[in-house]
């Protein structure tokens, strides 16, 4: 096991109260495996990532449970020894590869300054290598666009070189945090091309935020759902999307219209919006939405099964 | 590129012709500012004004004068004083410029130097009570008023404690010339400098601060972060080198209206004789000749510092430049 | 976006309570606001000093003599040594009613001067700020939501303005004033007037506050509600008071303070150049100005009206920035100064 | 007598601003002429000698004073020989008369007043670029003679010609306004550099000789150093610490104290022809009503004043217009609590009565004063009294180089201001016939010095004929100057407040400090080593 | 084809040769001023009772194109037919009269929304212009359409950072058909939404059009909503039209390689691992508006581009099934 969270917990103190952002999450993770973290805007997929990496830096934030990386519990780890481990065994990329670059440092300069952090190498010599990683994701020109600055590239370069930068160290373990949500569809079919070359080549193991469901049942080894800031369905790529057993995951499924095939006259939508984290209901998170409630979801919360497939559903639990 | 220049060079005229003509009406509407019966003396007969009158002009359609004064500033440049007569008002601006630079120099240095690290240590320890220190003082700084602190030096340095072993190196005010006496000109602008640069140490302080803390926040602290990078590279190579965009940008329109003649209460109370004391002269006698040389010399500095600043900025931010 | 899971059960304040209980949360702000509050209380009790003193702070009293200890001190001592050259105002005396701050060149009560001064200072301020926003939001408005040569026009008068040295403009209003006064259209200014700093202060200012309301408005101009606005066939002036006009209100009261504070550093500066206050009434510029022949002698004369400067000015800045962060955390407002 | 082991060095003088322009023929100020003496030189000069030796009339390039002819008409003056200017150019007839023209070519302040008399002058006014004074001043190489005609006889002609604006200059000096271009010099200095926002050295002139001790004596410093910009706070401070010399400016009151006990070896004080008044204009409510101008007279406590001046040593209060020690001063005092000849203390309630009487009372007055730290507190201090005595009144601060062109003219309504006058040449009427005459207003000038605009026939008759007596008999002339000088006082067009004193603070090292009446202390003859 | 029919049963909407130009660039830059073809050439037409899906990548022009046709932009070339009345170049003024009928709700619901003014105060501001309804009706009025759109009636007192993402563009949807209009122009209702909220809006969306019989221009980029929402599509690029056809005709057979290759390109939802659709791999990026590429716009990255597409710009040429293709060789 390469990865090994267990009972991750993050809240943050907030002006309006205390915001329970992810609560109680757990899951493992392989080598060479890609697993797609899906659920929508707020879940808490960003945070329970971030948690991982050690960037929750906000000083309202309370992170418990256990995060262990091949065997190294991560958190309370002190800030040198993360440091060696984030960018060097550790890489995250982040959504918008607009903003997550420093827009006054050629990419060259970026990239070969990740590298010069945990190699002790000439700067010519990170050059040379930066060269060979823009190459290595598909830059027409590697040469000349390290001397570019991040404006100066296209949003699918700039995710290129977001992602050249974090394949630098060749990191065991890969963070992606919905690195195509911002591109366009053509460009994102080579983004994902490109993560999965990754995965061949390295053997990194990925973790891949999302909420298309398209773009997890594309590449996704395992899937992990979020609702509100908990684990709700946990499995396979295909047992997931053919037996989908969270009421969230299979309206999540269904809302979405296919391309393909018959029109539905209505899409099957999921009433009302998702909760407040500041005031979770009693018990179930999704109950108020769930058209398959009954009266223990308004009290208990459902637990997440240890099986291969599991989902967090008192329905399911009975059943 | 030449386009860009020529629109600044218009606009600088724009600028420039503006404020002449106002000074020039403002100078007029004024009662008492005659300058004939200043220039003809005291109890001078009417002949006698008559002829001064005539001589230097006042007797012609003010646009006429206006003409000649603007020939006389920007073309032949032997504009002369009213009142210290004879006296070319371009050439005085010119000697004055080296003190006024001395001054904002110093200064500057000062400002820039202690600003920074003001800055980036109440960034870095935000909300802790070095960073409320630091803010207070920046605040203190910002707060007083720049004549009155330099009175308020003076009181000390020069009366006061001059006698303590403190502040008996302080020498008499007044300006001495860094070529002929490099030490004394040291000496004496010390304290200028400080009481100058007090006020720019607060603003600036507090506003690197803030760039800072506001960059901190950024995307792509984040990705150095998940680079790896120590808290203290992200911070200066990242946070600080983004921030110093904005603090260029005010530093370049704080620099340029100084040597412009902002300096001009610090200037007085010091007894430095730049710019800024020579238009509070001109101002004080009425000198319409020098008070046209130096307000056009201000304005012209300022409307110049704006362009620098902006091709500063293009230098200095990438995304603005481009390939 | 990801706030809004949060915002969405709760029936909240609207924006302004919502930015007043924000306020209120701030320490510094509110203890700034007191300490403000309470300096503009005792300056309007500044008569109130005068009577139980019984000073009159506008006449010279040279000749007056008080009580210390049963002992008869002349308010002006005149020096009994050597050549017997100048007189020295007295200094503080902590005997109750009696020129608790010391005496000025006339003869007259310091402390009573420092009040009465403080509320012109206040008031000039607080009326400049008034006068430079009506006129700046005025000019922005106009400016950025008509553009074109309506736009050119005044960015250009005003790019003259903000070159224009201040002090010239200060000393040359005011002598042209000092017979005659100006009449603008109705309204006629005395020489001598408080409105003359006040139009002078405010004027000077007016391009801080135009600039960057022409820039909210040029980009509030192009946002998608005022777009939707125009899209539902709204008139151009009911977007402008309805929908733009609402939008700039937070950046004009955040103004408010840092403009007051900018305004009395500007008052004082001008009164310390004989502009604005006439004597005998007293500004904290003024009192500085006087006490500045006083320097060696008696610095309090000028020490005290410049901590007074200095701590309004400071506690109106501690005040402005928590607005800011209250009404609007993520603007930018900035103030230039002189 | 000389001493020689004091000769040299450089003497370190301050002031807030140059003088204006270096032209001795255009500088009307008393830092110019101060500055002037041991620099130019014309036909006479004031004596170089402290006390009322220091108001007699010298030969200076003269050989002797005039012989006067032609009923006192005709100056008739021979030139000395061997007398170069700093250029090693010898002075010549062609040079004095050639300044006199230069007087008028150059519009000279005084060239309508003082030297309006010389014949041809109105024609050298009327069309100043071709003046030639022909008939007037007449060169006569040959002889080294200079003569003079005047078109009526003038008691005061050859002060006039003792002052700098009649100096001689070389023959080819431009004709316009030399401005910070030093001109050429006779006395035992020049000027060798000059910047009005620096300052002014001054250096030996290599070609002097002495020739009459009286006259133009040889100085000690080698050079003097004149800088400018300093404020007088700091120039103090700078003299105390030994870094100067001498400071122009008057000294700051709240530093008197200090320097008058711990310096008062460097202090030297001396009297002035000199007069601070308050002008009341008679043209304008409410000081058209002479009740009201006595009121004012009376009201002002002239000890106040004195006290805020800095104390009884450097002013004494005054009535009248001629200052103490003045031809033609008697003391007279008519407003005080025991009318009188000196002033004692202020009368109130006469004061108060007189407003009711004249029925001006709760009238606007405005005071104009400069903006200086005196003249401002004595402003307020005469706000205060007005409104004591029921006027509503107020005090306005105007900068000191514009107040004094300011309050002359008519149009700017100018009810009351504060302003001082210092003599010319110790003559009464350059009191009395300039302030007070007739000639003197003029409507909507800048340059009216009767600012009271005051004009009285009665008064201006006998002015006149005081000037014509003079020419023959000075001693009755006074006399009726002092006449003139109370009846005057009597209508109080302008309110005498007090005469003030000079205060000079040297350096320590600064030794030999002389003063001369005339044109105050005697820069060069101090030594500094 | 729009000459053929009457005045009244014409296309509610017509655009010939429509052109928006933009010019930016400041005048530091080396370039100095440079002109954006965000809008080039295009002629679309919509019928009454349709709805025209208008899909692209970013920056493609869409939104441009909206706004263009309800005249929040002026027009920089062609011509503009609303209702067969010619409106491209009518001032703001004049144009009042026709707001009530055409209409737009705009991408982003937080931005399109005044942040200081009550949700009730914004829908009922449109009713207050155009109405002379009285404060009661005008309040029943709100009441209702909060109805309609599924908002509470209590809502109506708050402010806009109070409600979620959809429901700020429920206000958004409600403000637009308040004075029942005819055509909406949509732009991007959806994207800035939650996957679970999404389906609800497009149901919302649909019900509308249903009972008060709307015209919609859909604009998206996610081509599987505009599938489930369209009668028609139209795909652009580069800011023109490069195919537009019936909704399933177009998706099921694309004729224009663009169109193919963005097909392509969308993830779906597989059940089966391994997904057997082909796709198209594009090269290169999107080019920039500012010098588009001569010829064909799409030639640079085009799988079967040949010598003419560098050259000759293709027109929209019909055929048939309604389809339209700017293409030299399409697949059809
Ligand atoms: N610093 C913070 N302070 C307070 N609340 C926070 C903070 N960071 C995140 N949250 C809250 O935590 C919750 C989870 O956020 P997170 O960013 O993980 O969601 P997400 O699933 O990544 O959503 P998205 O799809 O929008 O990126 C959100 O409700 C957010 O408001
Ligand atoms: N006001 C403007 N000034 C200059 N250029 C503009 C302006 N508005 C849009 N553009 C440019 O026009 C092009 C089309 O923009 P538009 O917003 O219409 O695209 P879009 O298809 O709606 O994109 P998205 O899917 O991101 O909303 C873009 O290149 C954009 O940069
Ligand atoms: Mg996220
Ligand atoms: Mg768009």
């Amino acid at each position: 096991m390469m990865l090994s969270v267990r009972d991750l917990r993050v809240s943050f103190r907030t002006e309006d109260g205390l915001v329970r952002a992810i609560d109680g999450v757990s899951f493992d993770l392989d080598e060479g495996e890609i697993l797609g973290v899906v659920g929508e805007s707020g879940s808490g997929k960003t945070v329970s990532l971030l948690a991982v990496m050690g960037l929750i830096t906000d000083p309202n934030a309370t992170i418990e449970g256990s995060i262990r990386y091949k065997g190294r519990e991560l958190i309370g780890l002190p800030a040198r020894e993360l440091r060696r481990l984030r960018g060097n065994e550790i890489a995250m990329i982040f959504q918008d590869p607009m903003t997550a670059l420093t827009p006054v440092y050629t990419i060259g300069w970026q990239i070969a300054e990740q590298i010069r952090a945990h190699r002790n190498i000439s700067k010519a010599k990170a050059l040379a290598q930066v060269e060979e990683l823009l190459a290595e994701v598909n830059f027409p020109n590697p040469r000349e666009a390290m001397s570019r600055y991040p404006h100066q590239l296209s949003g699918g370069m700039r995710q290129r070189a977001v992602i050249a930068m974090a394949l630098s160290c060749n990191p065991a373990l890969l963070v992606a945090d919905e690195p195509t949500t911002a591109l366009d569809v053509t460009v994102q079919a080579g983004i994902l091309d490109l993560v999965r070359k990754l995965r061949s080549t390295h053997n990194s193991a990925v973790v891949f935020i999302t909420h298309d469901m398209g773009v997890v049942s594309e590449l996704a080894d395992r899937v992990m759902v979020m609702y509100a800031g908990r684990v709700v369905e946990r499995g396979s790529r295909a047992a997931l999307f053919s037996d989908p057993r969270h009421p969230y995951t299979r309206a999540l499924l269904g809302s979405i219209p296919p391309l393909t095939g018959d029109k539905p006259h209505r899409l099957p939508a999921i009433p009302g919006s998702p909760p407040s984290l500041l005031r979770l209901p009693q018990g179930c998170a999704f109950g108020p939405r769930c058209p398959v409630r009954f009266e223990a979801c308004a009290a208990e919360k459902p637990a997440l099964g240890n099986g291969p497939h599991a989902a967090a559903c008192l329905r399911e639990a009975q059943a | 590129m030449i386009y860009a220049i020529l629109r600044r060079f218009g606009q600088m005229l724009f600028v420039m012709f503006g404020i002449s003509v106002i000074v020039f009406l403002i100078f007029f509407a004024t009662p008492g500012s005659d300058p004939a019966a200043r220039i003809a003396g005291r109890n001078a007969s009417p002949e006698v004004l008559e002829a001064v009158r005539h001589s230097f002009g006042f007797d012609r359609p003010l646009y006429v004068q206006y003409g000649l004064m603007m020939q006389k500033i920007f073309v032949t440049g032997d504009l002369t004083s009213f009142v210290n007569r004879g006296w070319k008002v371009v050439p005085a601006v010119l000697d004055a410029i080296p003190v006024t630079l001395s001054l904002v120099f110093g200064a500057a240095i000062l400002w820039v130097v202690i600003s920074v690290i003001i800055g980036i240590v109440a960034a870095a320890t935000r909300d802790s009570w070095l960073d409320k220190l630091l803010m207070a003082l920046g605040l203190i700084g910002i707060s007083m008023p720049v004549y009155w602190l330099g009175e308020v030096m003076n009181l000390i340095t020069q009366s006061r404690y001059h006698d303590t072993w403190l502040f008996s190196w302080v020498p008499p005010l007044g300006y001495k010339p860094l070529m002929s006496d490099p030490k004394g000109w040291f000496l004496t602008l010390v304290i200028p400098w400080i009481t100058l640069a007090v006020l720019y140490i607060g603003i600036y302080g507090r506003v690197l601060r803030a760039a800072i803390i506001e960059s901190m926040q950024e995307d792509f602290i984040r990705t150095a972060r998940a680079k790896g990078l120590s808290e203290t590279r992200i911070l200066l190579r990242h946070a600080l080198r983004t921030s110093l965009i904005a603090f260029v940008t005010l530093f370049g329109l704080d620099f340029g209206a100084l040597v412009g003649g902002s300096a001009l209460l610090t200037e007085v109370v010091f007894g430095l004789n730049g710019i800024g004391k020579l238009t509070y002269d001109a101002m004080q006698n009425l000198d319409l000749p020098m008070i046209m040389a130096t307000v056009m010399y201000a304005s012209m500095f300022v409307v110049i510092a704006n362009a620098v600043v902006d091709f500063v900025y293009i230098l200095l931010d990438p995304r603005v430049r481009t390939s | 976006m990801s706030n809004e899971a949060v915002a969405v059960q709760r029936r909240t304040r609207g924006p302004w309570a919502l930015a007043f209980a924000r306020l209120r949360r701030n320490r510094a702000a509110m203890a700034s606001l007191s300490v403000f509050l309470i300096i503009v209380l005792a300056c309007l009790s500044a008569p109130l000093y005068a009577r139980w003193a019984g000073v009159d702070p506008f006449t010279s009293t040279l000749d007056a003599v008080i009580h210390v200890d049963g002992v008869e001190v002349p308010v002006m001592e005149p020096s009994t040594e050597g050549l017997g050259l100048g007189y020295t105002p007295i200094g503080p005396t902590w005997e109750p009613g009696n020129y608790f701050l010391g005496s000025d060149n006339q003869g007259r009560d310091v402390m009573a001067r420092l009040l009465y001064g403080g509320l012109n200072s206040l008031m000039i301020a607080g009326a400049a700020t008034i006068f430079t926003l009506i006129i700046g939001t005025a000019a922005g408005l106009t400016a950025g939501y008509f553009g074109g040569l309506t736009d050119t026009v005044l960015s250009r008068l005003l790019d003259v303005l903000w070159a224009f040295p201040i002090y010239l403009l200060a000393i040359s209003l005011s002598i042209v004033t000092i017979a005659q006064g100006i009449s603008i259209g109705p309204i006629l200014i005395e020489s001598g007037s408080l409105w003359l700093p006040v139009i002078i202060i405010g004027i000077v200012y007016v391009p801080y506050v135009a600039r960057p309301i022409r820039g909210q408005v040029l980009s509030l101009r192009n946002s998608e509600f005022v777009l939707a606005a125009i899209n539902l066939g709204v008139p151009g002036w009911r977007i402008l008071l309805r929908d733009i006009q609402p939008n700039i209100t937070t950046t004009l009261i955040v103004f408010v303070p840092l403009m007051m504070a900018l305004n009395m550093l500007t008052e004082s500066a001008l009164s310390f150049l004989s502009i604005g206050v006439q004597p005998p009434a007293a500004s904290w510029g003024t009192i500085i100005q006087d006490g500045q022949a006083l320097l060696y002698t008696r610095p309090l004369v000028a020490l005290a009206p410049g901590i007074a400067i200095a701590l309004s000015v400071m506690v109106l800045n501690v005040f402005g920035d928590g607005l800011r962060d209250a009404l609007d955390p993520r603007s930018k407002v900035q103030l230039g100064r002189t | 007598e000389y001493q020689q082991d004091h000769r040299g060095g450089t003497m370190r003088l301050l002031a807030r601003s140059a003088a204006g322009t270096l032209d001795p023929h255009i500088n009307y100020t008393d830092q110019g002429w101060q500055m002037y003496q041991p620099i130019y030189d014309g036909l006479v000069a004031f004596r170089k000698a402290e006390g009322t030796d220091g108001f007699t009339i010298v030969p200076d390039l003269a050989e002797a004073l005039p012989e006067v002819t032609n009923d006192g008409k005709t100056f008739t003056f021979k030139l000395r020989k061997g007398i170069k200017f700093s250029t090693g150019q010898e002075v010549g007839v062609k040079d004095v008369v050639a300044s006199f023209q230069r007087i008028f070519k150059i519009s000279g302040p005084t060239s309508g007043t003082f030297y309006a008399g010389i014949v041809g002058a109105d024609k050298c006014l009327a069309e100043t670029k071709t003046c030639t004074l022909e008939g007037g001043v007449v060169g006569d190489e040959a002889a080294g003679t200079v003569t003079i005609n005047i078109v009526k006889p003038d008691a005061e002609f050859l002060y006039k010609l003792a002052l700098p604006h009649a100096v001689t200059l070389p023959a080819d000096t431009p004709a316009e306004d030399a401005g910070s271009v030093p001109i050429p010099s006779t006395g035992p200095y020049m000027i060798s550099a000059f910047d009005p926002n620096k300052g002014m050295t001054v250096s030996r002139n290599p070609h002097f000789k002495q020739w009459s001790e009286e006259a133009q004596p040889d100085g000690y410093p080698d050079v003097v150093q004149y800088d400018f910009g300093l404020s007088e706070e700091a120039a103090v401070t700078a003299i105390q610490n030994g870094e100067a010399d001498w400071m122009f400016d008057a000294l700051p009151s709240d530093r008197l104290g200090e320097l008058g006990t711990k310096y008062k070896d460097q202090l030297h004080i001396a009297p002035l022809s000199a007069w601070w008044y308050a002008p009341l204009n008679t043209r304008l409510a409410p000081f058209d009503n002479i009740k009201a101008r006595q009121a004012v007279a009376f009201a002002i406590d002239r000890n106040t004043l004195v006290k805020l001046f800095g104390g009884k040593v450097l002013a004494s209060p005054v009535c009248q217009v001629l200052p103490p020690d003045f031809p033609g001063h008697v003391d007279y005092c008519p407003y005080t609590k025991d009318p009188g000849a000196k002033w004692s203390a202020p009368d109130l309630e006469k004061a108060k009565q007189l407003v009711e009487e004249s029925g001006t009372k709760g009238q606007k007055v405005t005071i104009i004063v400069e903006d200086t730290a005196v003249s401002r507190s004595i402003g307020v201090y005469l706000q205060s009294v007005l409104t004591s005595i029921g006027y509503v009144a107020d005090v306005k601060p105007i900068s000191a180089n514009i107040q004094f062109t300011y309050i002359q003219n008519t149009n700017n309504k100018v009810q009351m201001s504060v302003t001082q006058w210092y003599k010319d040449y110790p003559a009464a009427s350059d009191f009395l016939h300039i302030l007070f005459g007739c000639a003197s207003f003029r409507e909507g000038s800048d340059a009216s010095i009767n600012i009271a605009g005051f004009c009285d026939e009665a008064i201006d008759a006998k002015m006149q004929k005081a000037l014509d007596l003079g020419v023959t008999d000075q001693a009755a002339a006074d006399a009726l100057w002092a006449e003139i000088d109370h009846e005057v006082t009597d209508q109080a067009p302008a309110v005498g407040l007090f005469t003030p004193k000079r205060l000079d603070f040297v350096s320590k090292r600064l030794g030999n400090f002389q003063f001369n009446p005339q044109f105050n202390w005697m820069i060069t003859q101090s030594w500094v080593q | 084809m729009s000459d053929t029919m009457t005045k009244t049963e014409g296309p509610i909407l017509e655009t010939r040769a429509l052109m928006k130009r933009f010019s930016i660039g400041s005048r530091f830059s080396a370039e100095g001023r440079r002109t954006v073809h965000a809008v080039d050439n295009v002629s679309l037409t919509v019928r009454r009772g349709e709805t025209l899906g208008l899909v692209g990548e970013s920056g493609c022009g869409k939104s441009t194109l909206a706004r263009c046709l309800v005249r929040l932009y002026d027009i920089t070339d062609g011509k503009l037919f609303f209702e067969g009345e010619d409106i491209t170049g009518r001032s703001l003024n004049a144009l009042r009269p026709m707001r009530r009928r055409l209409q737009m709700v705009f991408q982003d619901p937080s931005a399109s929304l005044n942040p200081r003014r009550r949700v009730g105060d914004l829908v009922a501001e449109p009713l207050r212009i155009h109405t002379k309804l009285s404060a009661a009706e005008i309040n029943r009025r709100v009441a209702e359409l909060f109805d309609i759109v599924g908002l509470l009636p209590d809502h109506v007192t708050r402010y806009p950072h109070e409600f979620s993402g959809g429901q700020r563009q429920r206000v958004g949807i409600a403000r637009a058909i308040a004075l029942n209009p005819d055509l909406v122009v949509l732009d991007e209702p959806v994207s800035a939404l939650d996957v679970s909220v999404q389906a609800q809006i497009v149901n919302l969306l649909a019900d509308l059009q249903e009972k008060l019989n709307l015209t919609y221009i859909f604009i998206a980029h996610d081509l599987s909503v505009v599938r489930q929402v369209s009668t028609r599509i139209a795909v652009m690029y580069l800011g023109s039209v490069v195919e537009e056809g019936p909704a399933e005709a177009v998706f099921s057979t694309p004729a224009h390689p663009y169109s193919q290759a963005l097909i392509s390109a969308v993830p779906v939802v597989e059940t089966t691992p391994g997904g057997s659709r082909r796709r198209i791999l594009l090269t290169g990026d999107v080019p920039s508006p500012l010098n588009p590429p001569s010829g064909c716009r799409f030639h640079p990255r085009c799988p079967i581009a040949q010598d003419r597409c560098r050259t000759e710009r293709p027109e929209p040429t019909a055929y048939d099934g309604g389809r339209k293709v700017a293409c030299h060789f399409p697949t059809i």
